[in-house]
């Protein structure tokens, strides 16, 4: 029996044991989406507009079909029609018509690498090859790259059934979605308040980057049933959404989730995936896509940028009294940006009794977003965190003092509405006011240290476990969640911990979605929680079992039965108390195997923190910046396997220092991606960055057995504000635009001196 | 990609005659750093690629206080910084080749491939201008010599024909008292091209502390590698003070004529190419004072 | 009664109160109800007889999973708000 | 389509024979024709590092290497790296560090890594991140995988009696390095 969530007694939970998967995957031998390969396989490559915005007039693919090797091409007429109505898939609400349009374009391209047709060939080459020979006649339209042109009146229309409640159903648009959330009076707020801060804010479209690009192999049998091997956070999802794309039922289709070499939110939709059934069936092979480096960038789902003006006021001595925010976030070529977490995270760490957000969900010529850790938090945090610190600034007070000052706590109402339960926010912030790095002095010219927090929401949603007993006293530990990071070995920590068993003695395994019970994607910061709690409860399952087969060697009742240190034991006589292993040996006699079982629809899930802590020295000749150190407090509820925690900590931070300082998406004024590669999307090497410090910090989730939170998604929020914080106390400029690239903070260093100069000139001095 | 035919001579002549052979339907390949990518994007489509590699004339490092250096072509980066003579004597053309890419890049990529690529971004480029390097062409005709300044004639163009071959770099002895350093600008700490790159020699008169020569090579800032006359020539016999190197750094801007890209605006290349033009001749000037030829 | 808190953008169905009582012992009667004192809160918030995927519901403080089956206490608070998904 | 060429190579200490087009990549071959899918495909553009193997003692990436051109090389991967008793130490402090997250970055790490303590078994930290910058890894921040180098340095160091290596924090930083190869102090 596990001890109780205040963290105390545990005897494998909070140790770090080597992952079980492990050894697969520094010898090479982990199975990956693409090391996949079968009898007969055939290679797939798609074709993508080479324009941000037209009109497909025609598609000709006799040549390309013609040539020796090629088996097949397809185009969105192989697709069916599907309604335009949002469906629930997984965790997020989608629309299968604009799903289905962005896997195969159809009539229209939307960006810059919008899908257009797809071919197989019995080489990768000769598939290249044909995409050479398919003759697309587009019609070029004026492309709409930016939330500010797209909702001018007048901008060229994406798509021309859009339609929002504000503009009513007459009008067409390009704003998808008007969110807004109110509390209290914004003007007697504003009143009240003896410093205002207001800023505009411009942050770019970032990619999560992950380093395995999508893939998928397909194979169709003549029976109408299909098998998808591939990399993705959830193998559910794709088997809903590709049998919701491709016309078959779901039954139909078998989803096996390869290793996962990345995701961050981007895996938790499909591209590739109808793409190889729709070429298996065609061909009677088994298909397989990869997508280039320059496909994943150009068309899989990045974050959206954003532009959002923040106005916030605080009293003389530091209390908030109100804030304003308008936030518009580029939902790409179809709706669903995730400016409605923007809104609701922006200022979720702080009691703001005065509140207006109005968050707008624009369509513009670039990728269909996708989920990228803590979506839209980031982006947020980066206008509210720098106008905080700003605030804190004029009020003379620390800037962990003035986020304890106006922290959340429990009872503290979320920007919509609902009140917060127990949480950490606080506890965050006071982690790294006591770390070391931050009770350490900063030397040194243009050396700036900066602060920023953030709020992640996290989900809970559906997931199943099995916990099969062996004859040898070991367990097999059978769930949905794929590991992306990890989470193979939380589990079977987490069984281990309650079976009494030794963490080596279960073996964790992900399997298909035909031989466990429904699980959602691997994302929200689910995984540890929500699996978390069915494998605990699978494992409380099995225990009660073997309670009973106890009960029948002692001649008892089962609830005579105790279980405790791994032994079970019983009052009386004849009695000698037994391990699992033990009982596992008496298991044929007593009645049979054991599976142990159990499904959660998760509730009660608890929101995540983090707050960060970084030094900076900027070049003042050349706005070059270099990250000197980072420390990243977080609250974790309970720590499983804290190596991992660690780690979900120190990656979200690496990628928050990327979004600071040089990752964005570079369009030119036709809008056409111009750095689609890793040479020019620059994401951190590891010449970049520092050690990075961690805080664990352990506020248990009320409810949850074992007091778990997510962990995946929060470390991300917090550092492109903690940047720019640090900035603005280096060499004294406020930097509003991400990502902040020499050019621009150079420039911003310049027309300050520039200004400084001709005030002095004014002065006469 | 599309199909090819791969080709591996030994000697420079045999591989002058394959590129003679196919003409425009060859490529020569060396690191193929540049090449396989652009062949796999389509970007070029030769039939035939020969690899040069394996010519153990273009291999070779040959270095001597009298006569100079001989730098083979197709010698990959990491040969060069593992070389002792090329450390000592040529350390601006060394740090070049140890600032290309990554450590798996510098396996493989060359100088000569780096210029016959015709990026006007090229590292080791600046630096082979500023120390007034000759390339030694091969073809059917016979062979020329052309300054590495004049090698460049547009992005992805050179002045080769497509039948000749880039063997080696010849690079004078260095005088007394002279050094040379290499500086670019790139947003991260690895692994991107120069958004500004600036290569300076200086030869120094010590006896009443005068720069008796300089030549200043530029990167990333015009359409080809630029060999920034004026401003090096503003260096000969001036005094070294912050002055001259200030006019120095203006001229060099003045050589410049950038473009906005993904890597950085026009206006900021212009102001970079000031900065590293100052930090490239100090950092110079430092090493000839200390120079192993100023004995 | 339970008490509903009406978000910013449907307040205009209640006459901008962002505060109103009303009765069912699950989120499907409780819309019935709210639909009855203000018409036009079903279409707002159901389709195909459930909760819409877009919208979240959130019944004393915690994010229910139950859709119109969710239970509503005699005395409870309940908010409508947006769903969102993470990465 | 050109037609296929024999390439015979040593490949993880066996000789091998194998059929590739001019226009397969080391990697293609690697993968698609030997089977050997350890060595991953994250860019083909050698930006990435996914793909690194050592050949003939450099570390490389085998995406932007023809297969015909390893003839007579010798080629090592994440395949060769174990014994069939026991794992590489850099295998094994990668494991014991959780330097791994996804994993799809780790067989280039370990390449990289191994080319590394091949010439120099006692790096700076400084020296490790040079090392390893042409790889990249998006999960880890790459704080835990410096720190299995810098061990497994170490590891290596004591038992070979060649003293300390891979000391963290130690060193100089990624703008010292060329001067550091330049001064000779430096023997890659």
């Amino acid at each position: 029996m596990a001890a109780s969530a205040d963290g105390q007694g545990y005897r494998v939970i909070g140790t770090r044991p080597i992952r079980h998967d492990g050894i697969d995957k520094v010898t090479g031998r982990a199975k990956y989406g693409a090391d996949y390969s079968f009898p007969g396989m055939l290679y797939g490559k798609v074709l993508r507009s080479p324009y941000a915005h037209a009109n497909i007039k025609s598609i000709k693919t006799d040549k390309a079909a013609a040539l020796p090797g090629v088996k097949a091409v397809v185009t969105a007429d192989d697709l069916p029609a599907l309604a335009d109505k949002m469906e629930q898939a997984g965790e997020q609400a989608i629309n299968l018509s604009q799903l289905s349009a962005n896997i195969l374009a159809r009539g229209k391209t939307l960006y810059d690498g919008h899908a257009v047709a797809a071919v197989a060939a019995t080489s990768p080459h000769i598939a290249d090859e044909a995409l050479r020979l398919i003759e697309v006649d587009y019609e070029v339209l004026p492309p709409v790259m930016s939330v500010e042109d797209a909702m001018k009146p007048g901008a060229p229309i994406l798509l021309p059934g859009l339609r929002n409640k504000d503009e009513g159903p007459e009008k067409q648009t390009n704003v998808a979605t008007h969110l807004q959330f109110k509390r209290g009076d914004i003007e007697e707020g504003f009143k009240a308040a003896d410093h205002v801060v207001e800023r505009e804010f411009k942050t770019a479209m970032v990619h999560q980057g992950y380093i395995e690009p999508h893939n998928a192999v397909g194979i169709y049998n003549a029976d109408g049933h299909a098998t998808i091997y591939c990399s993705t956070q959830g193998s559910f999802v794709v088997r809903s959404l590709s049998a919701a794309v491709l016309g078959m039922p779901e039954g139909n289709i078998k989803v096996v989730p390869a290793e996962i070499g990345g995701g961050f939110g981007g895996k938790t939709t499909i591209y590739l995936e109808p793409l190889s059934v729709l070429l298996s069936k065609k061909t009677g092979h088994p298909v397989k896509l990869t997508m280039t480096r320059a496909e994943v960038l150009r068309a899989s789902g990045p974050t959206s940028g954003s532009t959002i003006r923040c106005k916030m006021g605080c009293t003389k001595d530091g209390k908030l009294v109100a804030a304003q925010i308008w936030m518009a976030y580029e939902a790409g070529a179809f709706p669903g940006s995730p400016v409605g977490a923007g809104a609701m995270t922006i200022v979720a760490p702080y009691n703001i009794p005065n509140l207006l957000v109005d968050a707008y969900d624009v369509v513009v010529n670039r990728p269909k977003t996708a989920a990228y850790r803590a979506p839209g938090a980031s982006n947020a945090a980066m206008a509210s965190e720098t106008v905080i610190d700003e605030l804190a600034d004029k009020c003379g007070v620390d800037p962990c003092d003035f986020r304890i000052m106006n922290g959340a706590k429990e009872g503290t109402p979320q920007t919509a509405g609902p009140p917060y339960r127990r949480i950490g926010f606080i506890d965050t912030v006071e982690a790294i006011k006591s770390s070391p790095h931050y009770k350490s002095k900063l030397e040194g010219r243009n050396r700036g240290r900066g602060v920023g927090s953030g709020f992640w929401f996290n989900v809970g949603l559906q997931s199943s476990a099995i916990v099969n007993l062996h004859t040898d006293g070991t367990a097999s530990l059978v769930i949905g969640s794929v590991d992306i990071g990890g989470t193979r070995a939380a589990q079977a920590m987490i069984a281990a911990e309650v079976l009494g068993l030794d963490v080596n003695d279960v073996r964790p395994l992900v399997t298909d979605t035909d031989s466990i019970g429904h699980t959602d994607v691997t994302g929200g910061s689910r995984t540890a929680f929500a699996t978390g709690w069915a494998v605990y409860e699978a494992a409380q399952d099995t225990v009660r079992q073997l309670k009973e087969r106890a009960a029948k060697l002692w001649e008892k009742k089962p609830e005579e039965v105790a279980f405790s240190n791994g032994q079970f034991t019983a009052q009386g006589d004849g009695v000698k108390p037994m391990t699992v292993k033990e009982l596992a040996g008496r298991l044929a006699r007593t009645g049979g195997p054991i599976s142990g079982r159990a499904t959660v629809n998760a509730r009660g899930v608890g929101p995540a923190f983090a707050t960060t802590v970084v030094d900076v020295e900027v070049d003042p000749d050349t706005g070059k910046v270099e990250i000197l150190r980072a420390t990243v407090a977080q609250d974790v509820g309970k720590a499983i396997h804290p190596s991992y925690v660690e780690g979900q900590m120190q990656g979200g931070t690496a990628q928050g220092i990327g979004w600071a300082l040089n990752e964005e998406y570079f369009y030119d004024d036709k809008g056409i991606l111009r750095n689609s590669g890793l040479l020019d999307y620059r994401m951190p090497t590891c010449l970049d960055l520092p050690l990075i410090e961690t805080c664990i910090v352990e506020v248990p989730t009320p409810g949850h057995p074992l007091g778990i939170r997510g962990v995946g998604e929060v470390s991300i929020v917090p550092p492109p504000a903690a940047v720019a914080n640090a900035i603005a106390h280096a060499v004294g400029v406020r930097m509003t635009e991400l990502p902040m690239s020499p050019p621009r903070l150079l420039k911003a260093m310049l027309s300050r001196r520039g200004g400084a100069e001709s005030q002095a000139a004014a002065a006469g001095r | 990609m599309h199909a090819i035919n791969y080709e591996s001579p030994r000697t420079v002549d045999e591989a002058v005659k394959l590129l003679a052979a196919h003409g425009e339907q060859a490529r020569p390949l060396c690191g193929g750093t540049d090449l396989i990518i652009q062949l796999r994007a389509g970007v070029r489509r030769p039939e035939h690629v020969v690899d040069v590699k394996n010519i153990q004339e273009m291999r070779r490092i040959e270095f001597s206080i009298q006569r100079g250096l001989r730098l083979g072509a197709a010698v990959p980066c990491i040969e060069i910084y593992e070389n002792g003579d090329m450390r000592k004597y040529y350390p601006g053309l060394t740090e070049a080749a140890h600032l290309i890419g990554s450590l798996q890049i510098q396996s493989r990529a060359s100088v000569g491939g780096n210029l016959c690529n015709g990026s006007p971004a090229a590292d080791t480029t600046p630096a082979l201008i500023a120390l007034g390097a000759k390339c030694r062409v091969v073809g059917p005709a016979g062979e020329r010599l052309v300054p590495v300044e004049d090698f460049c004639t547009a992005p992805g163009r050179t002045v080769l024909q497509p039948s000749e071959l880039l063997v080696e770099f010849q690079i004078p002895s260095p005088a007394r008292n002279s050094s040379d350093a290499y500086l670019r600008f790139i947003p991260r700490n690895e692994m991107d091209i120069a958004v500004v790159g600036v290569g300076a020699a200086v030869t120094l008169d010590l006896n009443d502390d005068r720069i008796s020569e300089a030549r200043i090579g530029l990167a990333a800032v015009g359409p080809t590698p630029i060999f920034a006359r004026e401003a090096s020539q503003s260096l000969a016999g001036k005094r070294i003070n912050d002055e001259a190197i200030e006019r120095a750094a203006q001229l060099a801007i003045a050589a410049t004529s950038p473009i906005d890209d993904m890597r950085g605006t026009a206006e900021f290349r212009r102001h970079i190419t000031g900065v590293l033009t100052r930090r490239t001749l100090a950092k110079a000037i430092e090493r000839a004072r200390i120079s192993p030829t100023s004995r | 009664m339970a008490t509903v808190v009406i978000p910013a953008q449907l307040r205009k169905l209640t006459g901008g109160k962002d505060r109103v009582e009303a009765s069912g012992r699950n989120i499907g009667r409780l819309i019935e109800d709210l639909d009855r004192q203000f018409p036009g809160f079903r279409e707002q918030l159901l389709q195909d007889g459930d909760v819409k995927p877009s919208i979240a519901v959130s019944v004393d403080g915690e994010m229910g999973t139950g859709g119109v089956l969710e239970p509503v206490g005699e005395n409870s608070e309940v908010f409508f708000l947006p769903a969102l998904g993470g990465g | 389509m050109a037609k296929k060429v024999v390439v015979e190579a040593t490949i993880n200490g066996e000789q091998t024979e194998f059929l590739c087009e001019p226009r397969q990549s080391l990697l293609e071959a690697l993968r698609d024709v030997l089977e050997l899918t350890g060595s991953k495909e994250g860019c083909l553009t050698g930006d990435c590092g996914a793909c690194t193997v050592i050949v003939d003692g450099r570390p490389l990436c085998s995406c932007l290497m023809l297969g015909v051109e390893a003839q007579g090389k010798t080629v090592e991967t994440v395949e060769g790296l174990a014994k069939p008793d026991s794992l590489h130490v850099l295998q094994q402090k990668f494991l014991e560090h959780a330097s791994l997250q996804c994993g799809i970055c780790t067989p280039g790490f370990l390449m990289s890594a191994k080319a590394l303590l091949d010439h120099n078994p006692k790096p700076t930290e400084g020296e490790i991140r040079y090392a390893l910058a042409g790889n990249l890894c998006r999960c880890t921040g790459y704080d835990k995988i410096v720190r299995a180098v810098a061990d497994a340095a170490q590891t290596l160091a004591s038992g070979t009696g060649q003293g300390r290596g891979g000391r963290l924090g130690s060193g100089p930083s990624a703008s010292e390095q060329t001067e550091r190869f330049l001064q000779g102090q430096e023997v890659k």
